[in-house]
This record gives structure tokens, C-alpha cells and sequence, in this order.
């Protein structure tokens, strides 16, 4: 009988399982930071979304998930992968537009997947991977693989039709698939009041008679909960849910955001809510870990940044005669 | 199927074809599923999948709600993760909801991520004028996915050829967009039983002739024939070739019997400007068998208008085969 | 103060405007059997869609519409198009394909509009025309013209994106639009069981934070007293509404449709709900008409499909040289 | 806007351009109102519509939900209703969600009610690759919506055109695409004060020259203008055309100038197989101008893959400068 007392995280998870959680938080904001100030330093070209300050949404999302299991991402996908076990150095060798990059130097930010370990990828179009996410469902249900897809989209993606499409065929067929909208309050400038007619988007799945909840993005153990609880229930297959993660992007849209659909007094808000200390805490208050561990593991996670960019600085890049190859499984023979 | 049968040759509608390519599919490939609007019970709009669902039930030959975009989607991620689905657009017009899903992630997906995946995905579009539909059921927009790099598309005009060319698309990795005109599925013709393939990339040349090429794709091919046989009459040796592939395009094929011919002549249902046609003109225009061309490279393609309901009009704005007869003699008696 | 016994059609509306709505009624059953008999005698090609029984939301729907109002309607719209007063003539003119049609024979019964009454058309495109509608809302706010629009669109429709994104955008800007959902229980074949997520269209009116209500849609008061409450939300500037109106198609779905999908007893049970002797028996017992006005009606009713019959006989087909005419606005001299 | 005056020439970029013709269309028309993601507060993506917002307000500058697909719908349904609305796609590789309400609605409305109605719609579609935004961000797609009757297709190349022809669009009754590429946005020229209208239908001789004709769309036109002057240092007279516009296509000017030249290159962005020049290419080897072409008739166009990332493959994918150089040498010395 669970000590409901102590929150979700601390009964549902391994000391291990949870170390590794925030070590991943860890990782994420420095690969963000660390993707900045090469983004600064002119190592990347065109433009990256950064999901700072959404890192427990990210990692508590894919508690429950193994390699079999799929992600679909989104343009913010960079803490997805990480939460899904990407290599980051291939990850950096990516935005460097380099061979050993997860798309050869081809993708970029916006199309990093590793189908080795679920991570069916990012996706450049809002919304875009909604569908993709149902059909994967689908494929597991059909050839009986047992594995739940986890479809991670936006705000703003709420208003595409494709996200209506998706949820109701998902209902119709009871496929296993959790929709997890991770919801920053903003779609690039415009808010939730001004693009959706409802206040949480966790109301749509009534649309689509299917369990809707609304949770503190911020806090691991209750992004954790709500999700293991989804994916439970698409495993067993009762079918589909959708999550929404209430979090805040604390930097730009993009790189060529101005900021100026938002306050400074709301912004700073929200970095008082950092989720990544709320989680050390939580450790440290249930003695899974020592502050001086916690200190070691941030430590360790700027080493494992500065390694993977060195990884992509020394990587080559592709070869410009072979810009055309990969579009057909068949190449045509030149 | 009713099926009307011979010791010699075995005829089947172009929808029959379609149905048996689908069937051997169904039997043969555990991971084949149909998916479309109202091809269970109902047979599917134009009755091709037609008693298919009974024989393979509901988890295979999926009704899907009207919600062209999502389908289209849930079908890519079905390819991404280990189904071979094949995808039915009621009418090819209704892609015009699912470009988002066809042209930026089931084409793109491969080479945005370095070729670490392949879409192994089948899409079928009932196209074409003919049926008094009118504007938004009778559009041929095959020119469309044609420029579009990472598809193939597909065009056959016969029984034959659309068995084997679903089936070679089924062995395809990649994506297989299948165009088929309408009017042609009640079409009869010979076709071969059991498992086999149609080369994708390859055009036929239906007749060989010695004074004009006319390549033509779909239903035009068979009016390009009867057009022939015409022209015949008339001493004017034509060379009929269907190209049946729109992506990637028989090159060599048309080069060769433009070099023989020196007059080309292409037909095509679609709109005129920029429609296949187009490409096949300048395809010839830009290569060695230029210095062959006696004439202008003649197109007749689609009027620059809608289709319209009324039926006489409707088959005003596409080629017919008095068309193509006097175009072929302008063109070879130099009267263009 | 009305007494509610009474129901509401009687309280609301004059005599003359109730026998105008029966009158309609027939005119639409007339005309469709009228359409139905050419069709077998091979005046008409292509498909059509049947609205037999299915007349009361069509003229329940446009009761306190004016001429200023909008609708946009479907494939199925031939009832909507003669609730909105359009000329029958006319309409069997384009069926035939005829230069005196709505269309000059370029559209036929997939694409009749009349936009003088207010009709911005059928549409081809499932779902093709609630976009339309919600554009249209647009411009009745900004030019200040008070004009609501009511669009209408099927249950197989409310699974189009296009649904989903219409009625976002009609919440969030407050516009005059009233959405009529037809729910005749199938999209061609596929049932709102097999095709919808929810048991009734309107509890999808929740996602978009408007009022959604289903009613009998083959009780002609229960459709007028819904529809109005919504016309008048949206005329006094409280935005859009959803109303479900449950009803039947007596016909296959289109010609080539061969009843696999439903059964004989379905069907009889659902003609034994007419909404036309309904509507005849209201009126009656309400002493607004007598058994043999109603007759007379009827009769007049056939009629006048006999007449608009005739005139789109005796019409002249369009010039075949001018088939590409009325593409463009400024016609290119040839 | 911050932009810089002299007495003479007034310069302002490709973007400015833009905003002065909307501002100008906002101030002299009241129902023409602004629509888009992100056009507001934010300026749009590329701060084309800027501090509009500002001067006109939410109710005629109008951040939409994240919806193309309805967004577009609402613009024909305003179009239809006494409003003249004004579409922004963020991208024009996004318009692949709404291609239903573009090609289905929008460009045959008109025709589908016999001539009764006009769509006075004007949708804007910022193109093109160069910015590092890869496959799904960086399309040229205008072929697309250059092969459907019904809609009008423009390619502006400069600030003065861009914003003549956005007038002249909103002067136009019928729906009209505009495809702007995002690389111009920046680029600064003349353009005249106040209102002025650019025809439509009308392609730019830029350069006159009498070896070869090339034919070249939006950025590619100046790039065929530095072409052209490295050739001239080669003895090689180039005539440079900036088509201007797709749809409808200008004939007349590109005829004349193939019969005085003899030889044709198309030079465009998008994608080769399909695309513009193959109907370039098409039009002038149907024409009566094929007799005076001395060579076969080049196309240089986008290869036959996505937009990738890595800046070195985005540059290779789509001709540079030294390709037309080459080309044109070649096509004029006789080397193809
Ligand atoms: C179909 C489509 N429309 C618009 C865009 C441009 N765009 C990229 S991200 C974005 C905002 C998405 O908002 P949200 O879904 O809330 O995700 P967030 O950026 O907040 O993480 C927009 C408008 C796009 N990439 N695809
Ligand atoms: C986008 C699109 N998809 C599919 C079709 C084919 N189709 C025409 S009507 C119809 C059924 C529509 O069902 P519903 O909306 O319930 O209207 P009903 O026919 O029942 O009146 C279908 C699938 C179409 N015309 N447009
Ligand atoms: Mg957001
Ligand atoms: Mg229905």
C-alpha cells in the first residue's frame, strides 16, 4: 500500500531510474545551451527551436517507454531526443550539417530520428506528426508488437485539422497512443487565448471520448504520472489519451524572435519555476541523491555537451557530388 | 469476381485487375492493408476493392473516416513502422487535402533523414473526366507528384499493366503513387493470372510507326491508337508510345523513336499548361534527338478551364481522337 | 406569455409563414422524386445526392433567414438550396446541363448556388464549404451588414480538419455563423459509430466553447426553435453556435449505391418518421390549414416540378465553343 | 520603415516593398484585410507585414490559429462576401495543407457557378531555399498552382515590381498567387512613391542581347543578369528575361526574343522535372519560333532531390551563377 504522502516519482521509480532522469534534464539544458552558443559562435545556419525550460516534460514523458516503444517529436524535438536516448554527438553533427549527423548533414534541427530507438522524428510541419504518430499506433496493434507511441506536439499544433483527424481515428480504432501536448502558452507569438477557443486543451479529448488531463509541465513526478498512467492504458489496450504538460519555452520561438508578444515580468516568471531544481530537490528531499552528486551529475553534463561538439566539430562534412543521394531505397545508377 | 473466362485468354475489367493485384497482395504479405473510404462493405466508391473486406476482414481492408489528411498520415506512419498499406483517395481530387502528408513527410522523409528510413507506401487515385462529376471529381493532377522528388508515379492504361504495376509498386521501398482513370476501370482486356510484375519506368510502344510519335499517357494512349488506325488510312505512319510512368520517365524510349520518327506529338488529359506533356516535350527539346526534330513538338493536353457537368462540353475540353487525327496530319504534312 | 403546450413553430410563426414552410417542404420532396425520374429517363448524368426525408432540417434550418442571410451547403443541398427560395426552374435547367441553369450547365447538382438569395452554394468537397461559411461570418462583421450565416455539412464531414479549423476560428472571433450538422447516420457507408469518436456531433461543440444541442431533425419545430435560438445568438454579436439535427436518407447515398451498409428494417423504420405529415399534421391540428389545403398543396407542389421541368427542357444547351468561358473574371480576348 | 531617401532614387528592400504596397491597399480600400500567422504583433516571419498591425489594428491585420487549411477557407469565403483579403502562408511549402480550398474552391468557383461570382483573393507564398530551412521550409512550388486554370501566378524579382504587382493583383478579380522568394526579402532597389500598378501577364526583357535567350523566375533572374555579365566578357550577348509571371505566361515576349537569338535556356528554382521551364520549353517548341532555333532548348532548374541542410548541398542542389555561365557557353558554342 503506496504512501500516497510521497509523490508518484519517488514510489513508481528505481533510485537508478530516477539519477538517470535528472541527468538527462541535466543534458538537455546544456545541449540547449550548448546548440545557443554554437548558433552564436556561427557554427549552425538557418534556425533551431529550444525547449529550455521544458526539460521535465520532455524526460518525464518517456518514464515508462523502452526502445520499442515510439516517439513522434516536433520542431522543439531536441529534449525528446535526449529523453529518447539520442547520441549527442550525431545530434550536433547534425545541426554542424555534417556526414556522421543523424540525417548525414541533410535534416538539421527540425528532422532528427533515430528509429533504433523509437525516435520516429522531429518534424518541420505543426502538426505533421500527429497522423504519423496514429499510423505507428496502428502498426503495433496490427503485428502485435505491444509498443505505445507517444506523440509529442504543441499549442498551437491544437489547431490544426490534422490534430482532429488524428485523435478521432486514434478513438475510432482505439490504438495505443498517447498525445502529449506540451502546451508553452504560445504558438510563436500567438497565444492559447488568442488561437484556441478552449482554456486547457485537455477539454478536446472530450471531443474525442478519451481521458484528458492538465498537469504542471514543470513538475517530473506529475508529467511522469499522467503519462505512465496513458501509456498503461495503450498498452492494455483501452485505447488512446491526451496529456497536456502546461510548461514555458524561456527562450525565442526561434532565432529571430523579438519577444515582443510577451512580457519581461512573465518570462521571469517562469524561469523562478525552473523545472530541473524542483527535480533535484525531490531527490535530495527523499535522499535518492546529494546535493553534491546533483552538482557532479550538471558537471558531468557539460563535459558529455563539450565531448559531442567536439565529436561534430572533427566530424566531415558530406560530400557536395553526393547532395542528391538518399531520396530513392533504389538508387538510380548515375 | 465475375470474370469472364477462356482456355486462351482470361479477361478482367481494369478494376477486376486492380482487385486481383490487391488480392494476391492481401494473400501473399501479412503486412499489406488497404485503407480508403468505403472500400469495406461498400465496395469502394468505383467497386474496385469490392468483396475484399469479406475475405480478409476489417483490420485489413479498413474503412477510414472522411478526414483525407489524416489517413493519408496515419498510412506514412503505418509504412514508417512495418505495414505495406495501401492507401485509396475516393477521387484523385481529394489529394488536394493530403499534399501536406504525400509531399512533405512520405516523400521527403527518406532523404531528411539521411536514408535511414524508407516509406514503403502504395497510394491509389481514381482520376480523370468522362463521368459527368463535373469540376471537383475529374481532375488529372498527376503532373503534380510528378515534380515531386522521392515519389513515383504511375499512370497504366490497361488490365494488364495495373496488376503489375501494383504489384512491382508493392515491391517498391518507396512511394508508389498510382494514378487510375476512372473511365478505363470498366475497360476489358487480357490479363495474366498469378503473381507477376510490370517493370515501373518503362513505356510501351503500343504501335511502331514511322513518320510521327505520339506519346500519350492513361486513357489517351488507347485514343492515340484508334487515332492511328486512322491515320492508316491516310498513309500516315505512326509510332504510339503509352508512357505509363510519369516519374521517373522512359527517356530512352522516347528519345529513340523521336530519332526514328522526327515528329512528336504528346497527348495528355490533363491541363495543357504545365501538364506532362510539358516535360516530355522538353525532356526531347534539350536532348541529342533535337537535331531529329522535322517540326514542332506538338502537346494536346487539357483546356485552361474546370471541367464542366454538361457532357458535350466536358468532352470539348480534352483531346479526342478527331483531335489527335488532325493534329497528326498538320504535323507530319507540316501544316502546323 | 406563450403557452409552452403550444410547441414552438405555432408560437413563433404566422400562418402564412408556416404553410409557406409546408409548401417548401413538399417542393422539396416533389422536386427530388422529380430529379430521381429524370435521372432514370436519362436527362441527367453524372451522380446526385437525395435529400427524401430529410426536408424538415432543410426548411427548419432557413426559417428566420432573410435574403442578406447566408447559407453554404453540401452535396446533398438541393433541399437547402429551395428553402432558400431558389428558382426550380433553374435548378433542373443546370441538372440537364442547360445554359439557363444556376451554373449555364458548367456545374450541375454538386455546385448550384444563388448567391442574390443568399446561397453561396453546394459544394463538392466534403467539408468543402464550412471554411466558406466562416469567411463569410467574417465579412458580415466587418462590413457591419448583420447577416448571419448558417452552414450547413454532414456527420461523415465532422471528421474533416476542415471541421475542426472552422470552428476554432469561429469561437475565437466571435462570428455570426451557425453550424447544421445533417446527421443522417452515415457518411455514404460508414456509420457515426464506425466513423466518429463521439455518440452525438454536437457534444463536439464543447471543444470550440459554443453551445451544441441535437435535436429530432425530422420534427420541423424542434429544428426551427434550435436554429432560431442560434440565429439570433449569433445576430446579437454572442458568436456561433453547433445544432445537431438527427435525420435519414430514404435513398442510397448517390446512384451507384447499393444498400449494403443498412438494413431494410432500418430503413422502414426511418420512413415511418416522415417529417412531411408530421409538418401536415402540426398545421392541422393547429387549424392553420385544413386536410384538403394540405392536398392542395401537394398537388400545387407537383405542379410546379412539372412546370420546372418543362422550362429546363425547353432550354437551350450552352455553345460547346464556349466551354471555356467564366474561368476568369476578365475574359482573355482569344 | 526605416528606409533610405535620396532626392532621386528611393530604395527600399523587397520586404518594404511589400509592407508599402498592403499599407497603401489598407489605407485607399476598406475591405481589404491582412491574414496570416504571426503577421500581427510579431511582424510576420519575415517582417513583411511589420508594425501594420499597429496602424490598422487586429480586426484588419489578423493573426490566424495555426490552420491553413480553414485560414485559406475563410479568405475565399471573405473573398466571396464583399471582403478583399490578403492570405500570408508562412511558408509556401505550408500551402500543401490548403491546396483543397486553393485549387478546389478558390480557382474554380467562378467557373463551377457559370460566371457568377469572382474570388478577388490575393495569397502570398514566401519560397524558395538559401536560408538553411531544408526539405520542408525551402520548396518552390509555383509549377504547382501554375497548372491550375483559374488562378493567376506571379514571381516578382524586384522591390518595384513586387509592389506594382501586388496592387495590380488587388485591382484583379480573380484569385492571384504571389510567390515571394525569401532570399529577395532583404534585397534593396528603387521603387517609385506612392500607387502604381505592374501589369500582370508580362515578362521584363532585362538585358538585351543577341546570341541566347534566357528565361529566368524570381531570384534566378538575377542570377541570369551576373551570368549575362560574365558572358559579355566572353563575347557572348545574352537576352535576359525575368518571366515575372507563370500563369498566364507571356508568350509574345519570349517568342520574339528566341527568334532573334535562335537559342533558349530556362533557368528556375524549382524542381526541373515539371517545373516552369519545362513549360518555357514547351511553349516556344510548339511555337513557330522552333524554326529558328539554332540548339536544343536547355533547362537549368532545381535537382531532382529535397532542399537539404548542409549549406554546401543547399547551393549545389539549384543553379549558381558559374552553372548558367557554363551552360550558356556551351549552348551557344555549340558543346550540349
Ligand atoms: C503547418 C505549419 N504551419 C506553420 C509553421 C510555422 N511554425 C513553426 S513552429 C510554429 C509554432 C508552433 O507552436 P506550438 O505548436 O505551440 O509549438 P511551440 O513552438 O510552442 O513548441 C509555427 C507557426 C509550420 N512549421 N508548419
Ligand atoms: C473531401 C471529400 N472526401 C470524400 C468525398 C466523397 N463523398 C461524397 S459525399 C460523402 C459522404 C458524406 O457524408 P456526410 O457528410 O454525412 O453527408 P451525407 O452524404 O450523409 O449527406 C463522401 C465520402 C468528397 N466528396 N469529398
Ligand atoms: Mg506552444
Ligand atoms: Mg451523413
Amino acid at each position: 500500500m503506496p504512501d500516497s504522502n510521497v509523490s508518484y516519482a519517488i514510489r513508481a521509480y528505481s533510485p537508478e531510474a530516477l539519477k538517470e532522469a535528472l541527468r538527462k534534464m541535466y543534458l538537455i539544458r546544456k545541449f540547449e545551451e550548448g546548440a545557443e552558443d554554437s548558433y552564436m559562435r556561427g557554427l549552425i545556419h538557418g534556425t533551431m527551436h529550444l525547449s529550455i525550460g521544458q526539460e521535465a516534460s520532455a524526460v518525464g514523458s518517456c518514464m515508462s517507454l523502452t526502445d520499442e516503444d515510439k516517439i513522434t517529436s516536433t520542431h522543439r524535438g531536441h529534449g525528446h531526443c535526449i529523453a529518447k536516448n539520442a547520441d549527442l554527438g550525431r545530434m550536433f553533427a547534425e545541426f554542424f550539417g555534417r556526414e556522421t549527423g543523424y540525417c548525414r548533414g541533410r535534416g538539421g534541427s527540425m528532422h532528427i530520428a533515430d528509429v533504433e530507438k523509437g525516435n520516429l522524428g522531429a518534424n518541420g510541419i505543426v502538426g505533421g506528426g500527429l497522423p504519423i504518430a496514429v499510423g505507428a499506433a496502428l502498426s503495433a496493434k496490427r503485428l502485435g508488437t505491444g509498443a505505445v507511441t507517444v506523440c509529442f506536439f504543441g499549442d498551437g499544433a491544437n489547431n490544426e485539422g490534422a490534430f482532429h483527424e488524428a485523435l478521432n481515428m486514434a478513438a475510432i480504432w482505439k490504438l495505443p497512443v498517447v498525445f502529449v501536448c506540451e502546451n508553452n502558452k504560445y504558438g510563436m507569438s500567438t497565444s492559447t487565448e488568442r488561437s484556441t477557443a478552449v482554456k486547457n486543451i485537455a477539454e478536446r479529448a472530450v471531443a474525442y471520448s478519451m481521458p484528458g488531463v492538465t498537469v504542471d509541465g514543470n513538475d517530473f513526478s506529475a508529467v511522469a504520472e499522467a503519462v505512465d498512467a496513458a501509456v498503461a492504458r495503450a498498452r492494455s489496450g483501452d485505447g488512446p489519451s491526451l496529456v497536456e504538460n502546461m510548461t514555458y519555452r524561456w527562450r525565442g520561438h526561434s532565432k529571430s524572435d523579438r519577444n515582443r508578444y510577451r512580457t519581461k515580468e512573465e518570462i521571469a516568471a517562469w524561469t523562478e519555476r525552473d523545472p530541473i531544481p524542483r527535480m533535484a530537490e525531490l531527490l535530495i528531499s527523499n535522499k535518492i541523491v546529494t546535493a553534491e552528486e546533483v552538482e557532479a551529475l550538471e558537471a558531468e553534463a557539460e563535459d558529455t555537451i563539450k565531448q559531442a561538439i567536439e565529436f561534430a566539430n572533427a566530424s566531415p562534412a558530406p560530400k557536395v557530388e553526393e547532395a542528391a543521394r538518399y531520396v530513392y531505397t533504389e538508387e538510380p545508377v548515375a | 469476381m465475375n470474370v469472364q473466362n477462356t482456355p486462351e485468354v482470361r479477361e478482367l475489367s481494369y478494376a477486376e485487375a486492380i482487385r486481383e493485384a490487391m488480392d494476391i497482395a492481401l494473400e501473399r504479405d501479412p503486412r499489406v492493408v488497404l485503407m480508403g473510404e468505403d472500400i469495406g462493405v461498400y465496395g469502394g466508391a468505383f467497386q474496385v476493392t469490392g468483396d475484399l473486406v469479406h475475405k480478409y476482414g476489417t483490420d485489413r481492408v479498413m474503412d477510414t473516416p472522411i478526414s483525407e489528411l489524416g489517413g493519408a498520415g496515419v498510412a506514412v506512419g503505418a509504412a514508417l513502422t512495418g505495414l505495406r498499406p495501401i492507401f485509396e483517395f475516393q477521387f484523385s481530387d481529394f489529394a488536394a487535402l493530403a499534399m501536406e502528408q504525400i509531399v512533405n513527410q512520405a516523400a521527403k522523409l527518406r532523404y531528411m533523414l539521411g536514408g535511414a528510413v524508407s516509406i514503403p507506401l502504395v497510394m491509389r487515385f481514381p482520376a480523370g473526366s468522362g463521368t459527368g462529376a463535373a469540376a471537383q471529381h475529374s481532375q488529372s493532377l498527376e503532373a503534380w507528384l510528378g515534380h515531386v522528388p522521392g515519389l513515383k508515379v504511375l499512370q497504366p492504361s490497361t488490365p494488364e499493366d495495373v496488376k503489375g504495376m501494383l504489384l512491382a509498386a508493392l515491391e517498391d521501398s518507396d512511394p508508389v503513387m498510382l494514378f487510375e482513370h476512372k473511365v478505363l476501370y470498366k475497360m476489358k482486356g487480357h490479363v495474366p493470372e498469378g503473381y507477376y510484375t510490370t517493370p515501373i519506368g518503362k513505356a510501351a510502344v503500343r504501335r511502331a510507326g514511322e513518320n510521327v510519335t505520339i506519346v500519350a499517357t492513361s486513357l489517351m494512349a488507347h485514343k492515340a491508337l484508334n487515332a492511328a488506325e486512322t491515320l492508316a488510312g491516310e498513309d500516315i505512319d505512326a509510332e504510339v508510345i503509352d508512357l505509363r510512368t510519369v516519374r521517373p520517365m522512359d527517356r530512352e524510349t522516347v528519345l529513340a523513336s523521336v530519332r526514328k520518327t522526327g515528329r512528336l506529338m504528346c497527348v495528355y488529359e490533363g491541363v495543357k499548361t504545365l501538364g506532362v506533356g510539358a516535360e516530355i516535350s522538353a525532356m526531347v527539346a534539350e536532348s541529342d534527338a533535337f537535331d531529329f526534330l522535322d517540326a514542332p513538338i506538338l502537346r494536346l493536353g487539357g483546356a485552361d478551364c474546370p471541367i464542366p457537368y454538361n457532357p458535350e462540353l466536358e468532352k470539348a475540353v480534352v483531346p479526342q481522337v478527331p483531335d489527335i487525327v488532325d493534329a497528326a496530319r498538320n504535323l507530319v504534312k507540316g501544316r502546323v
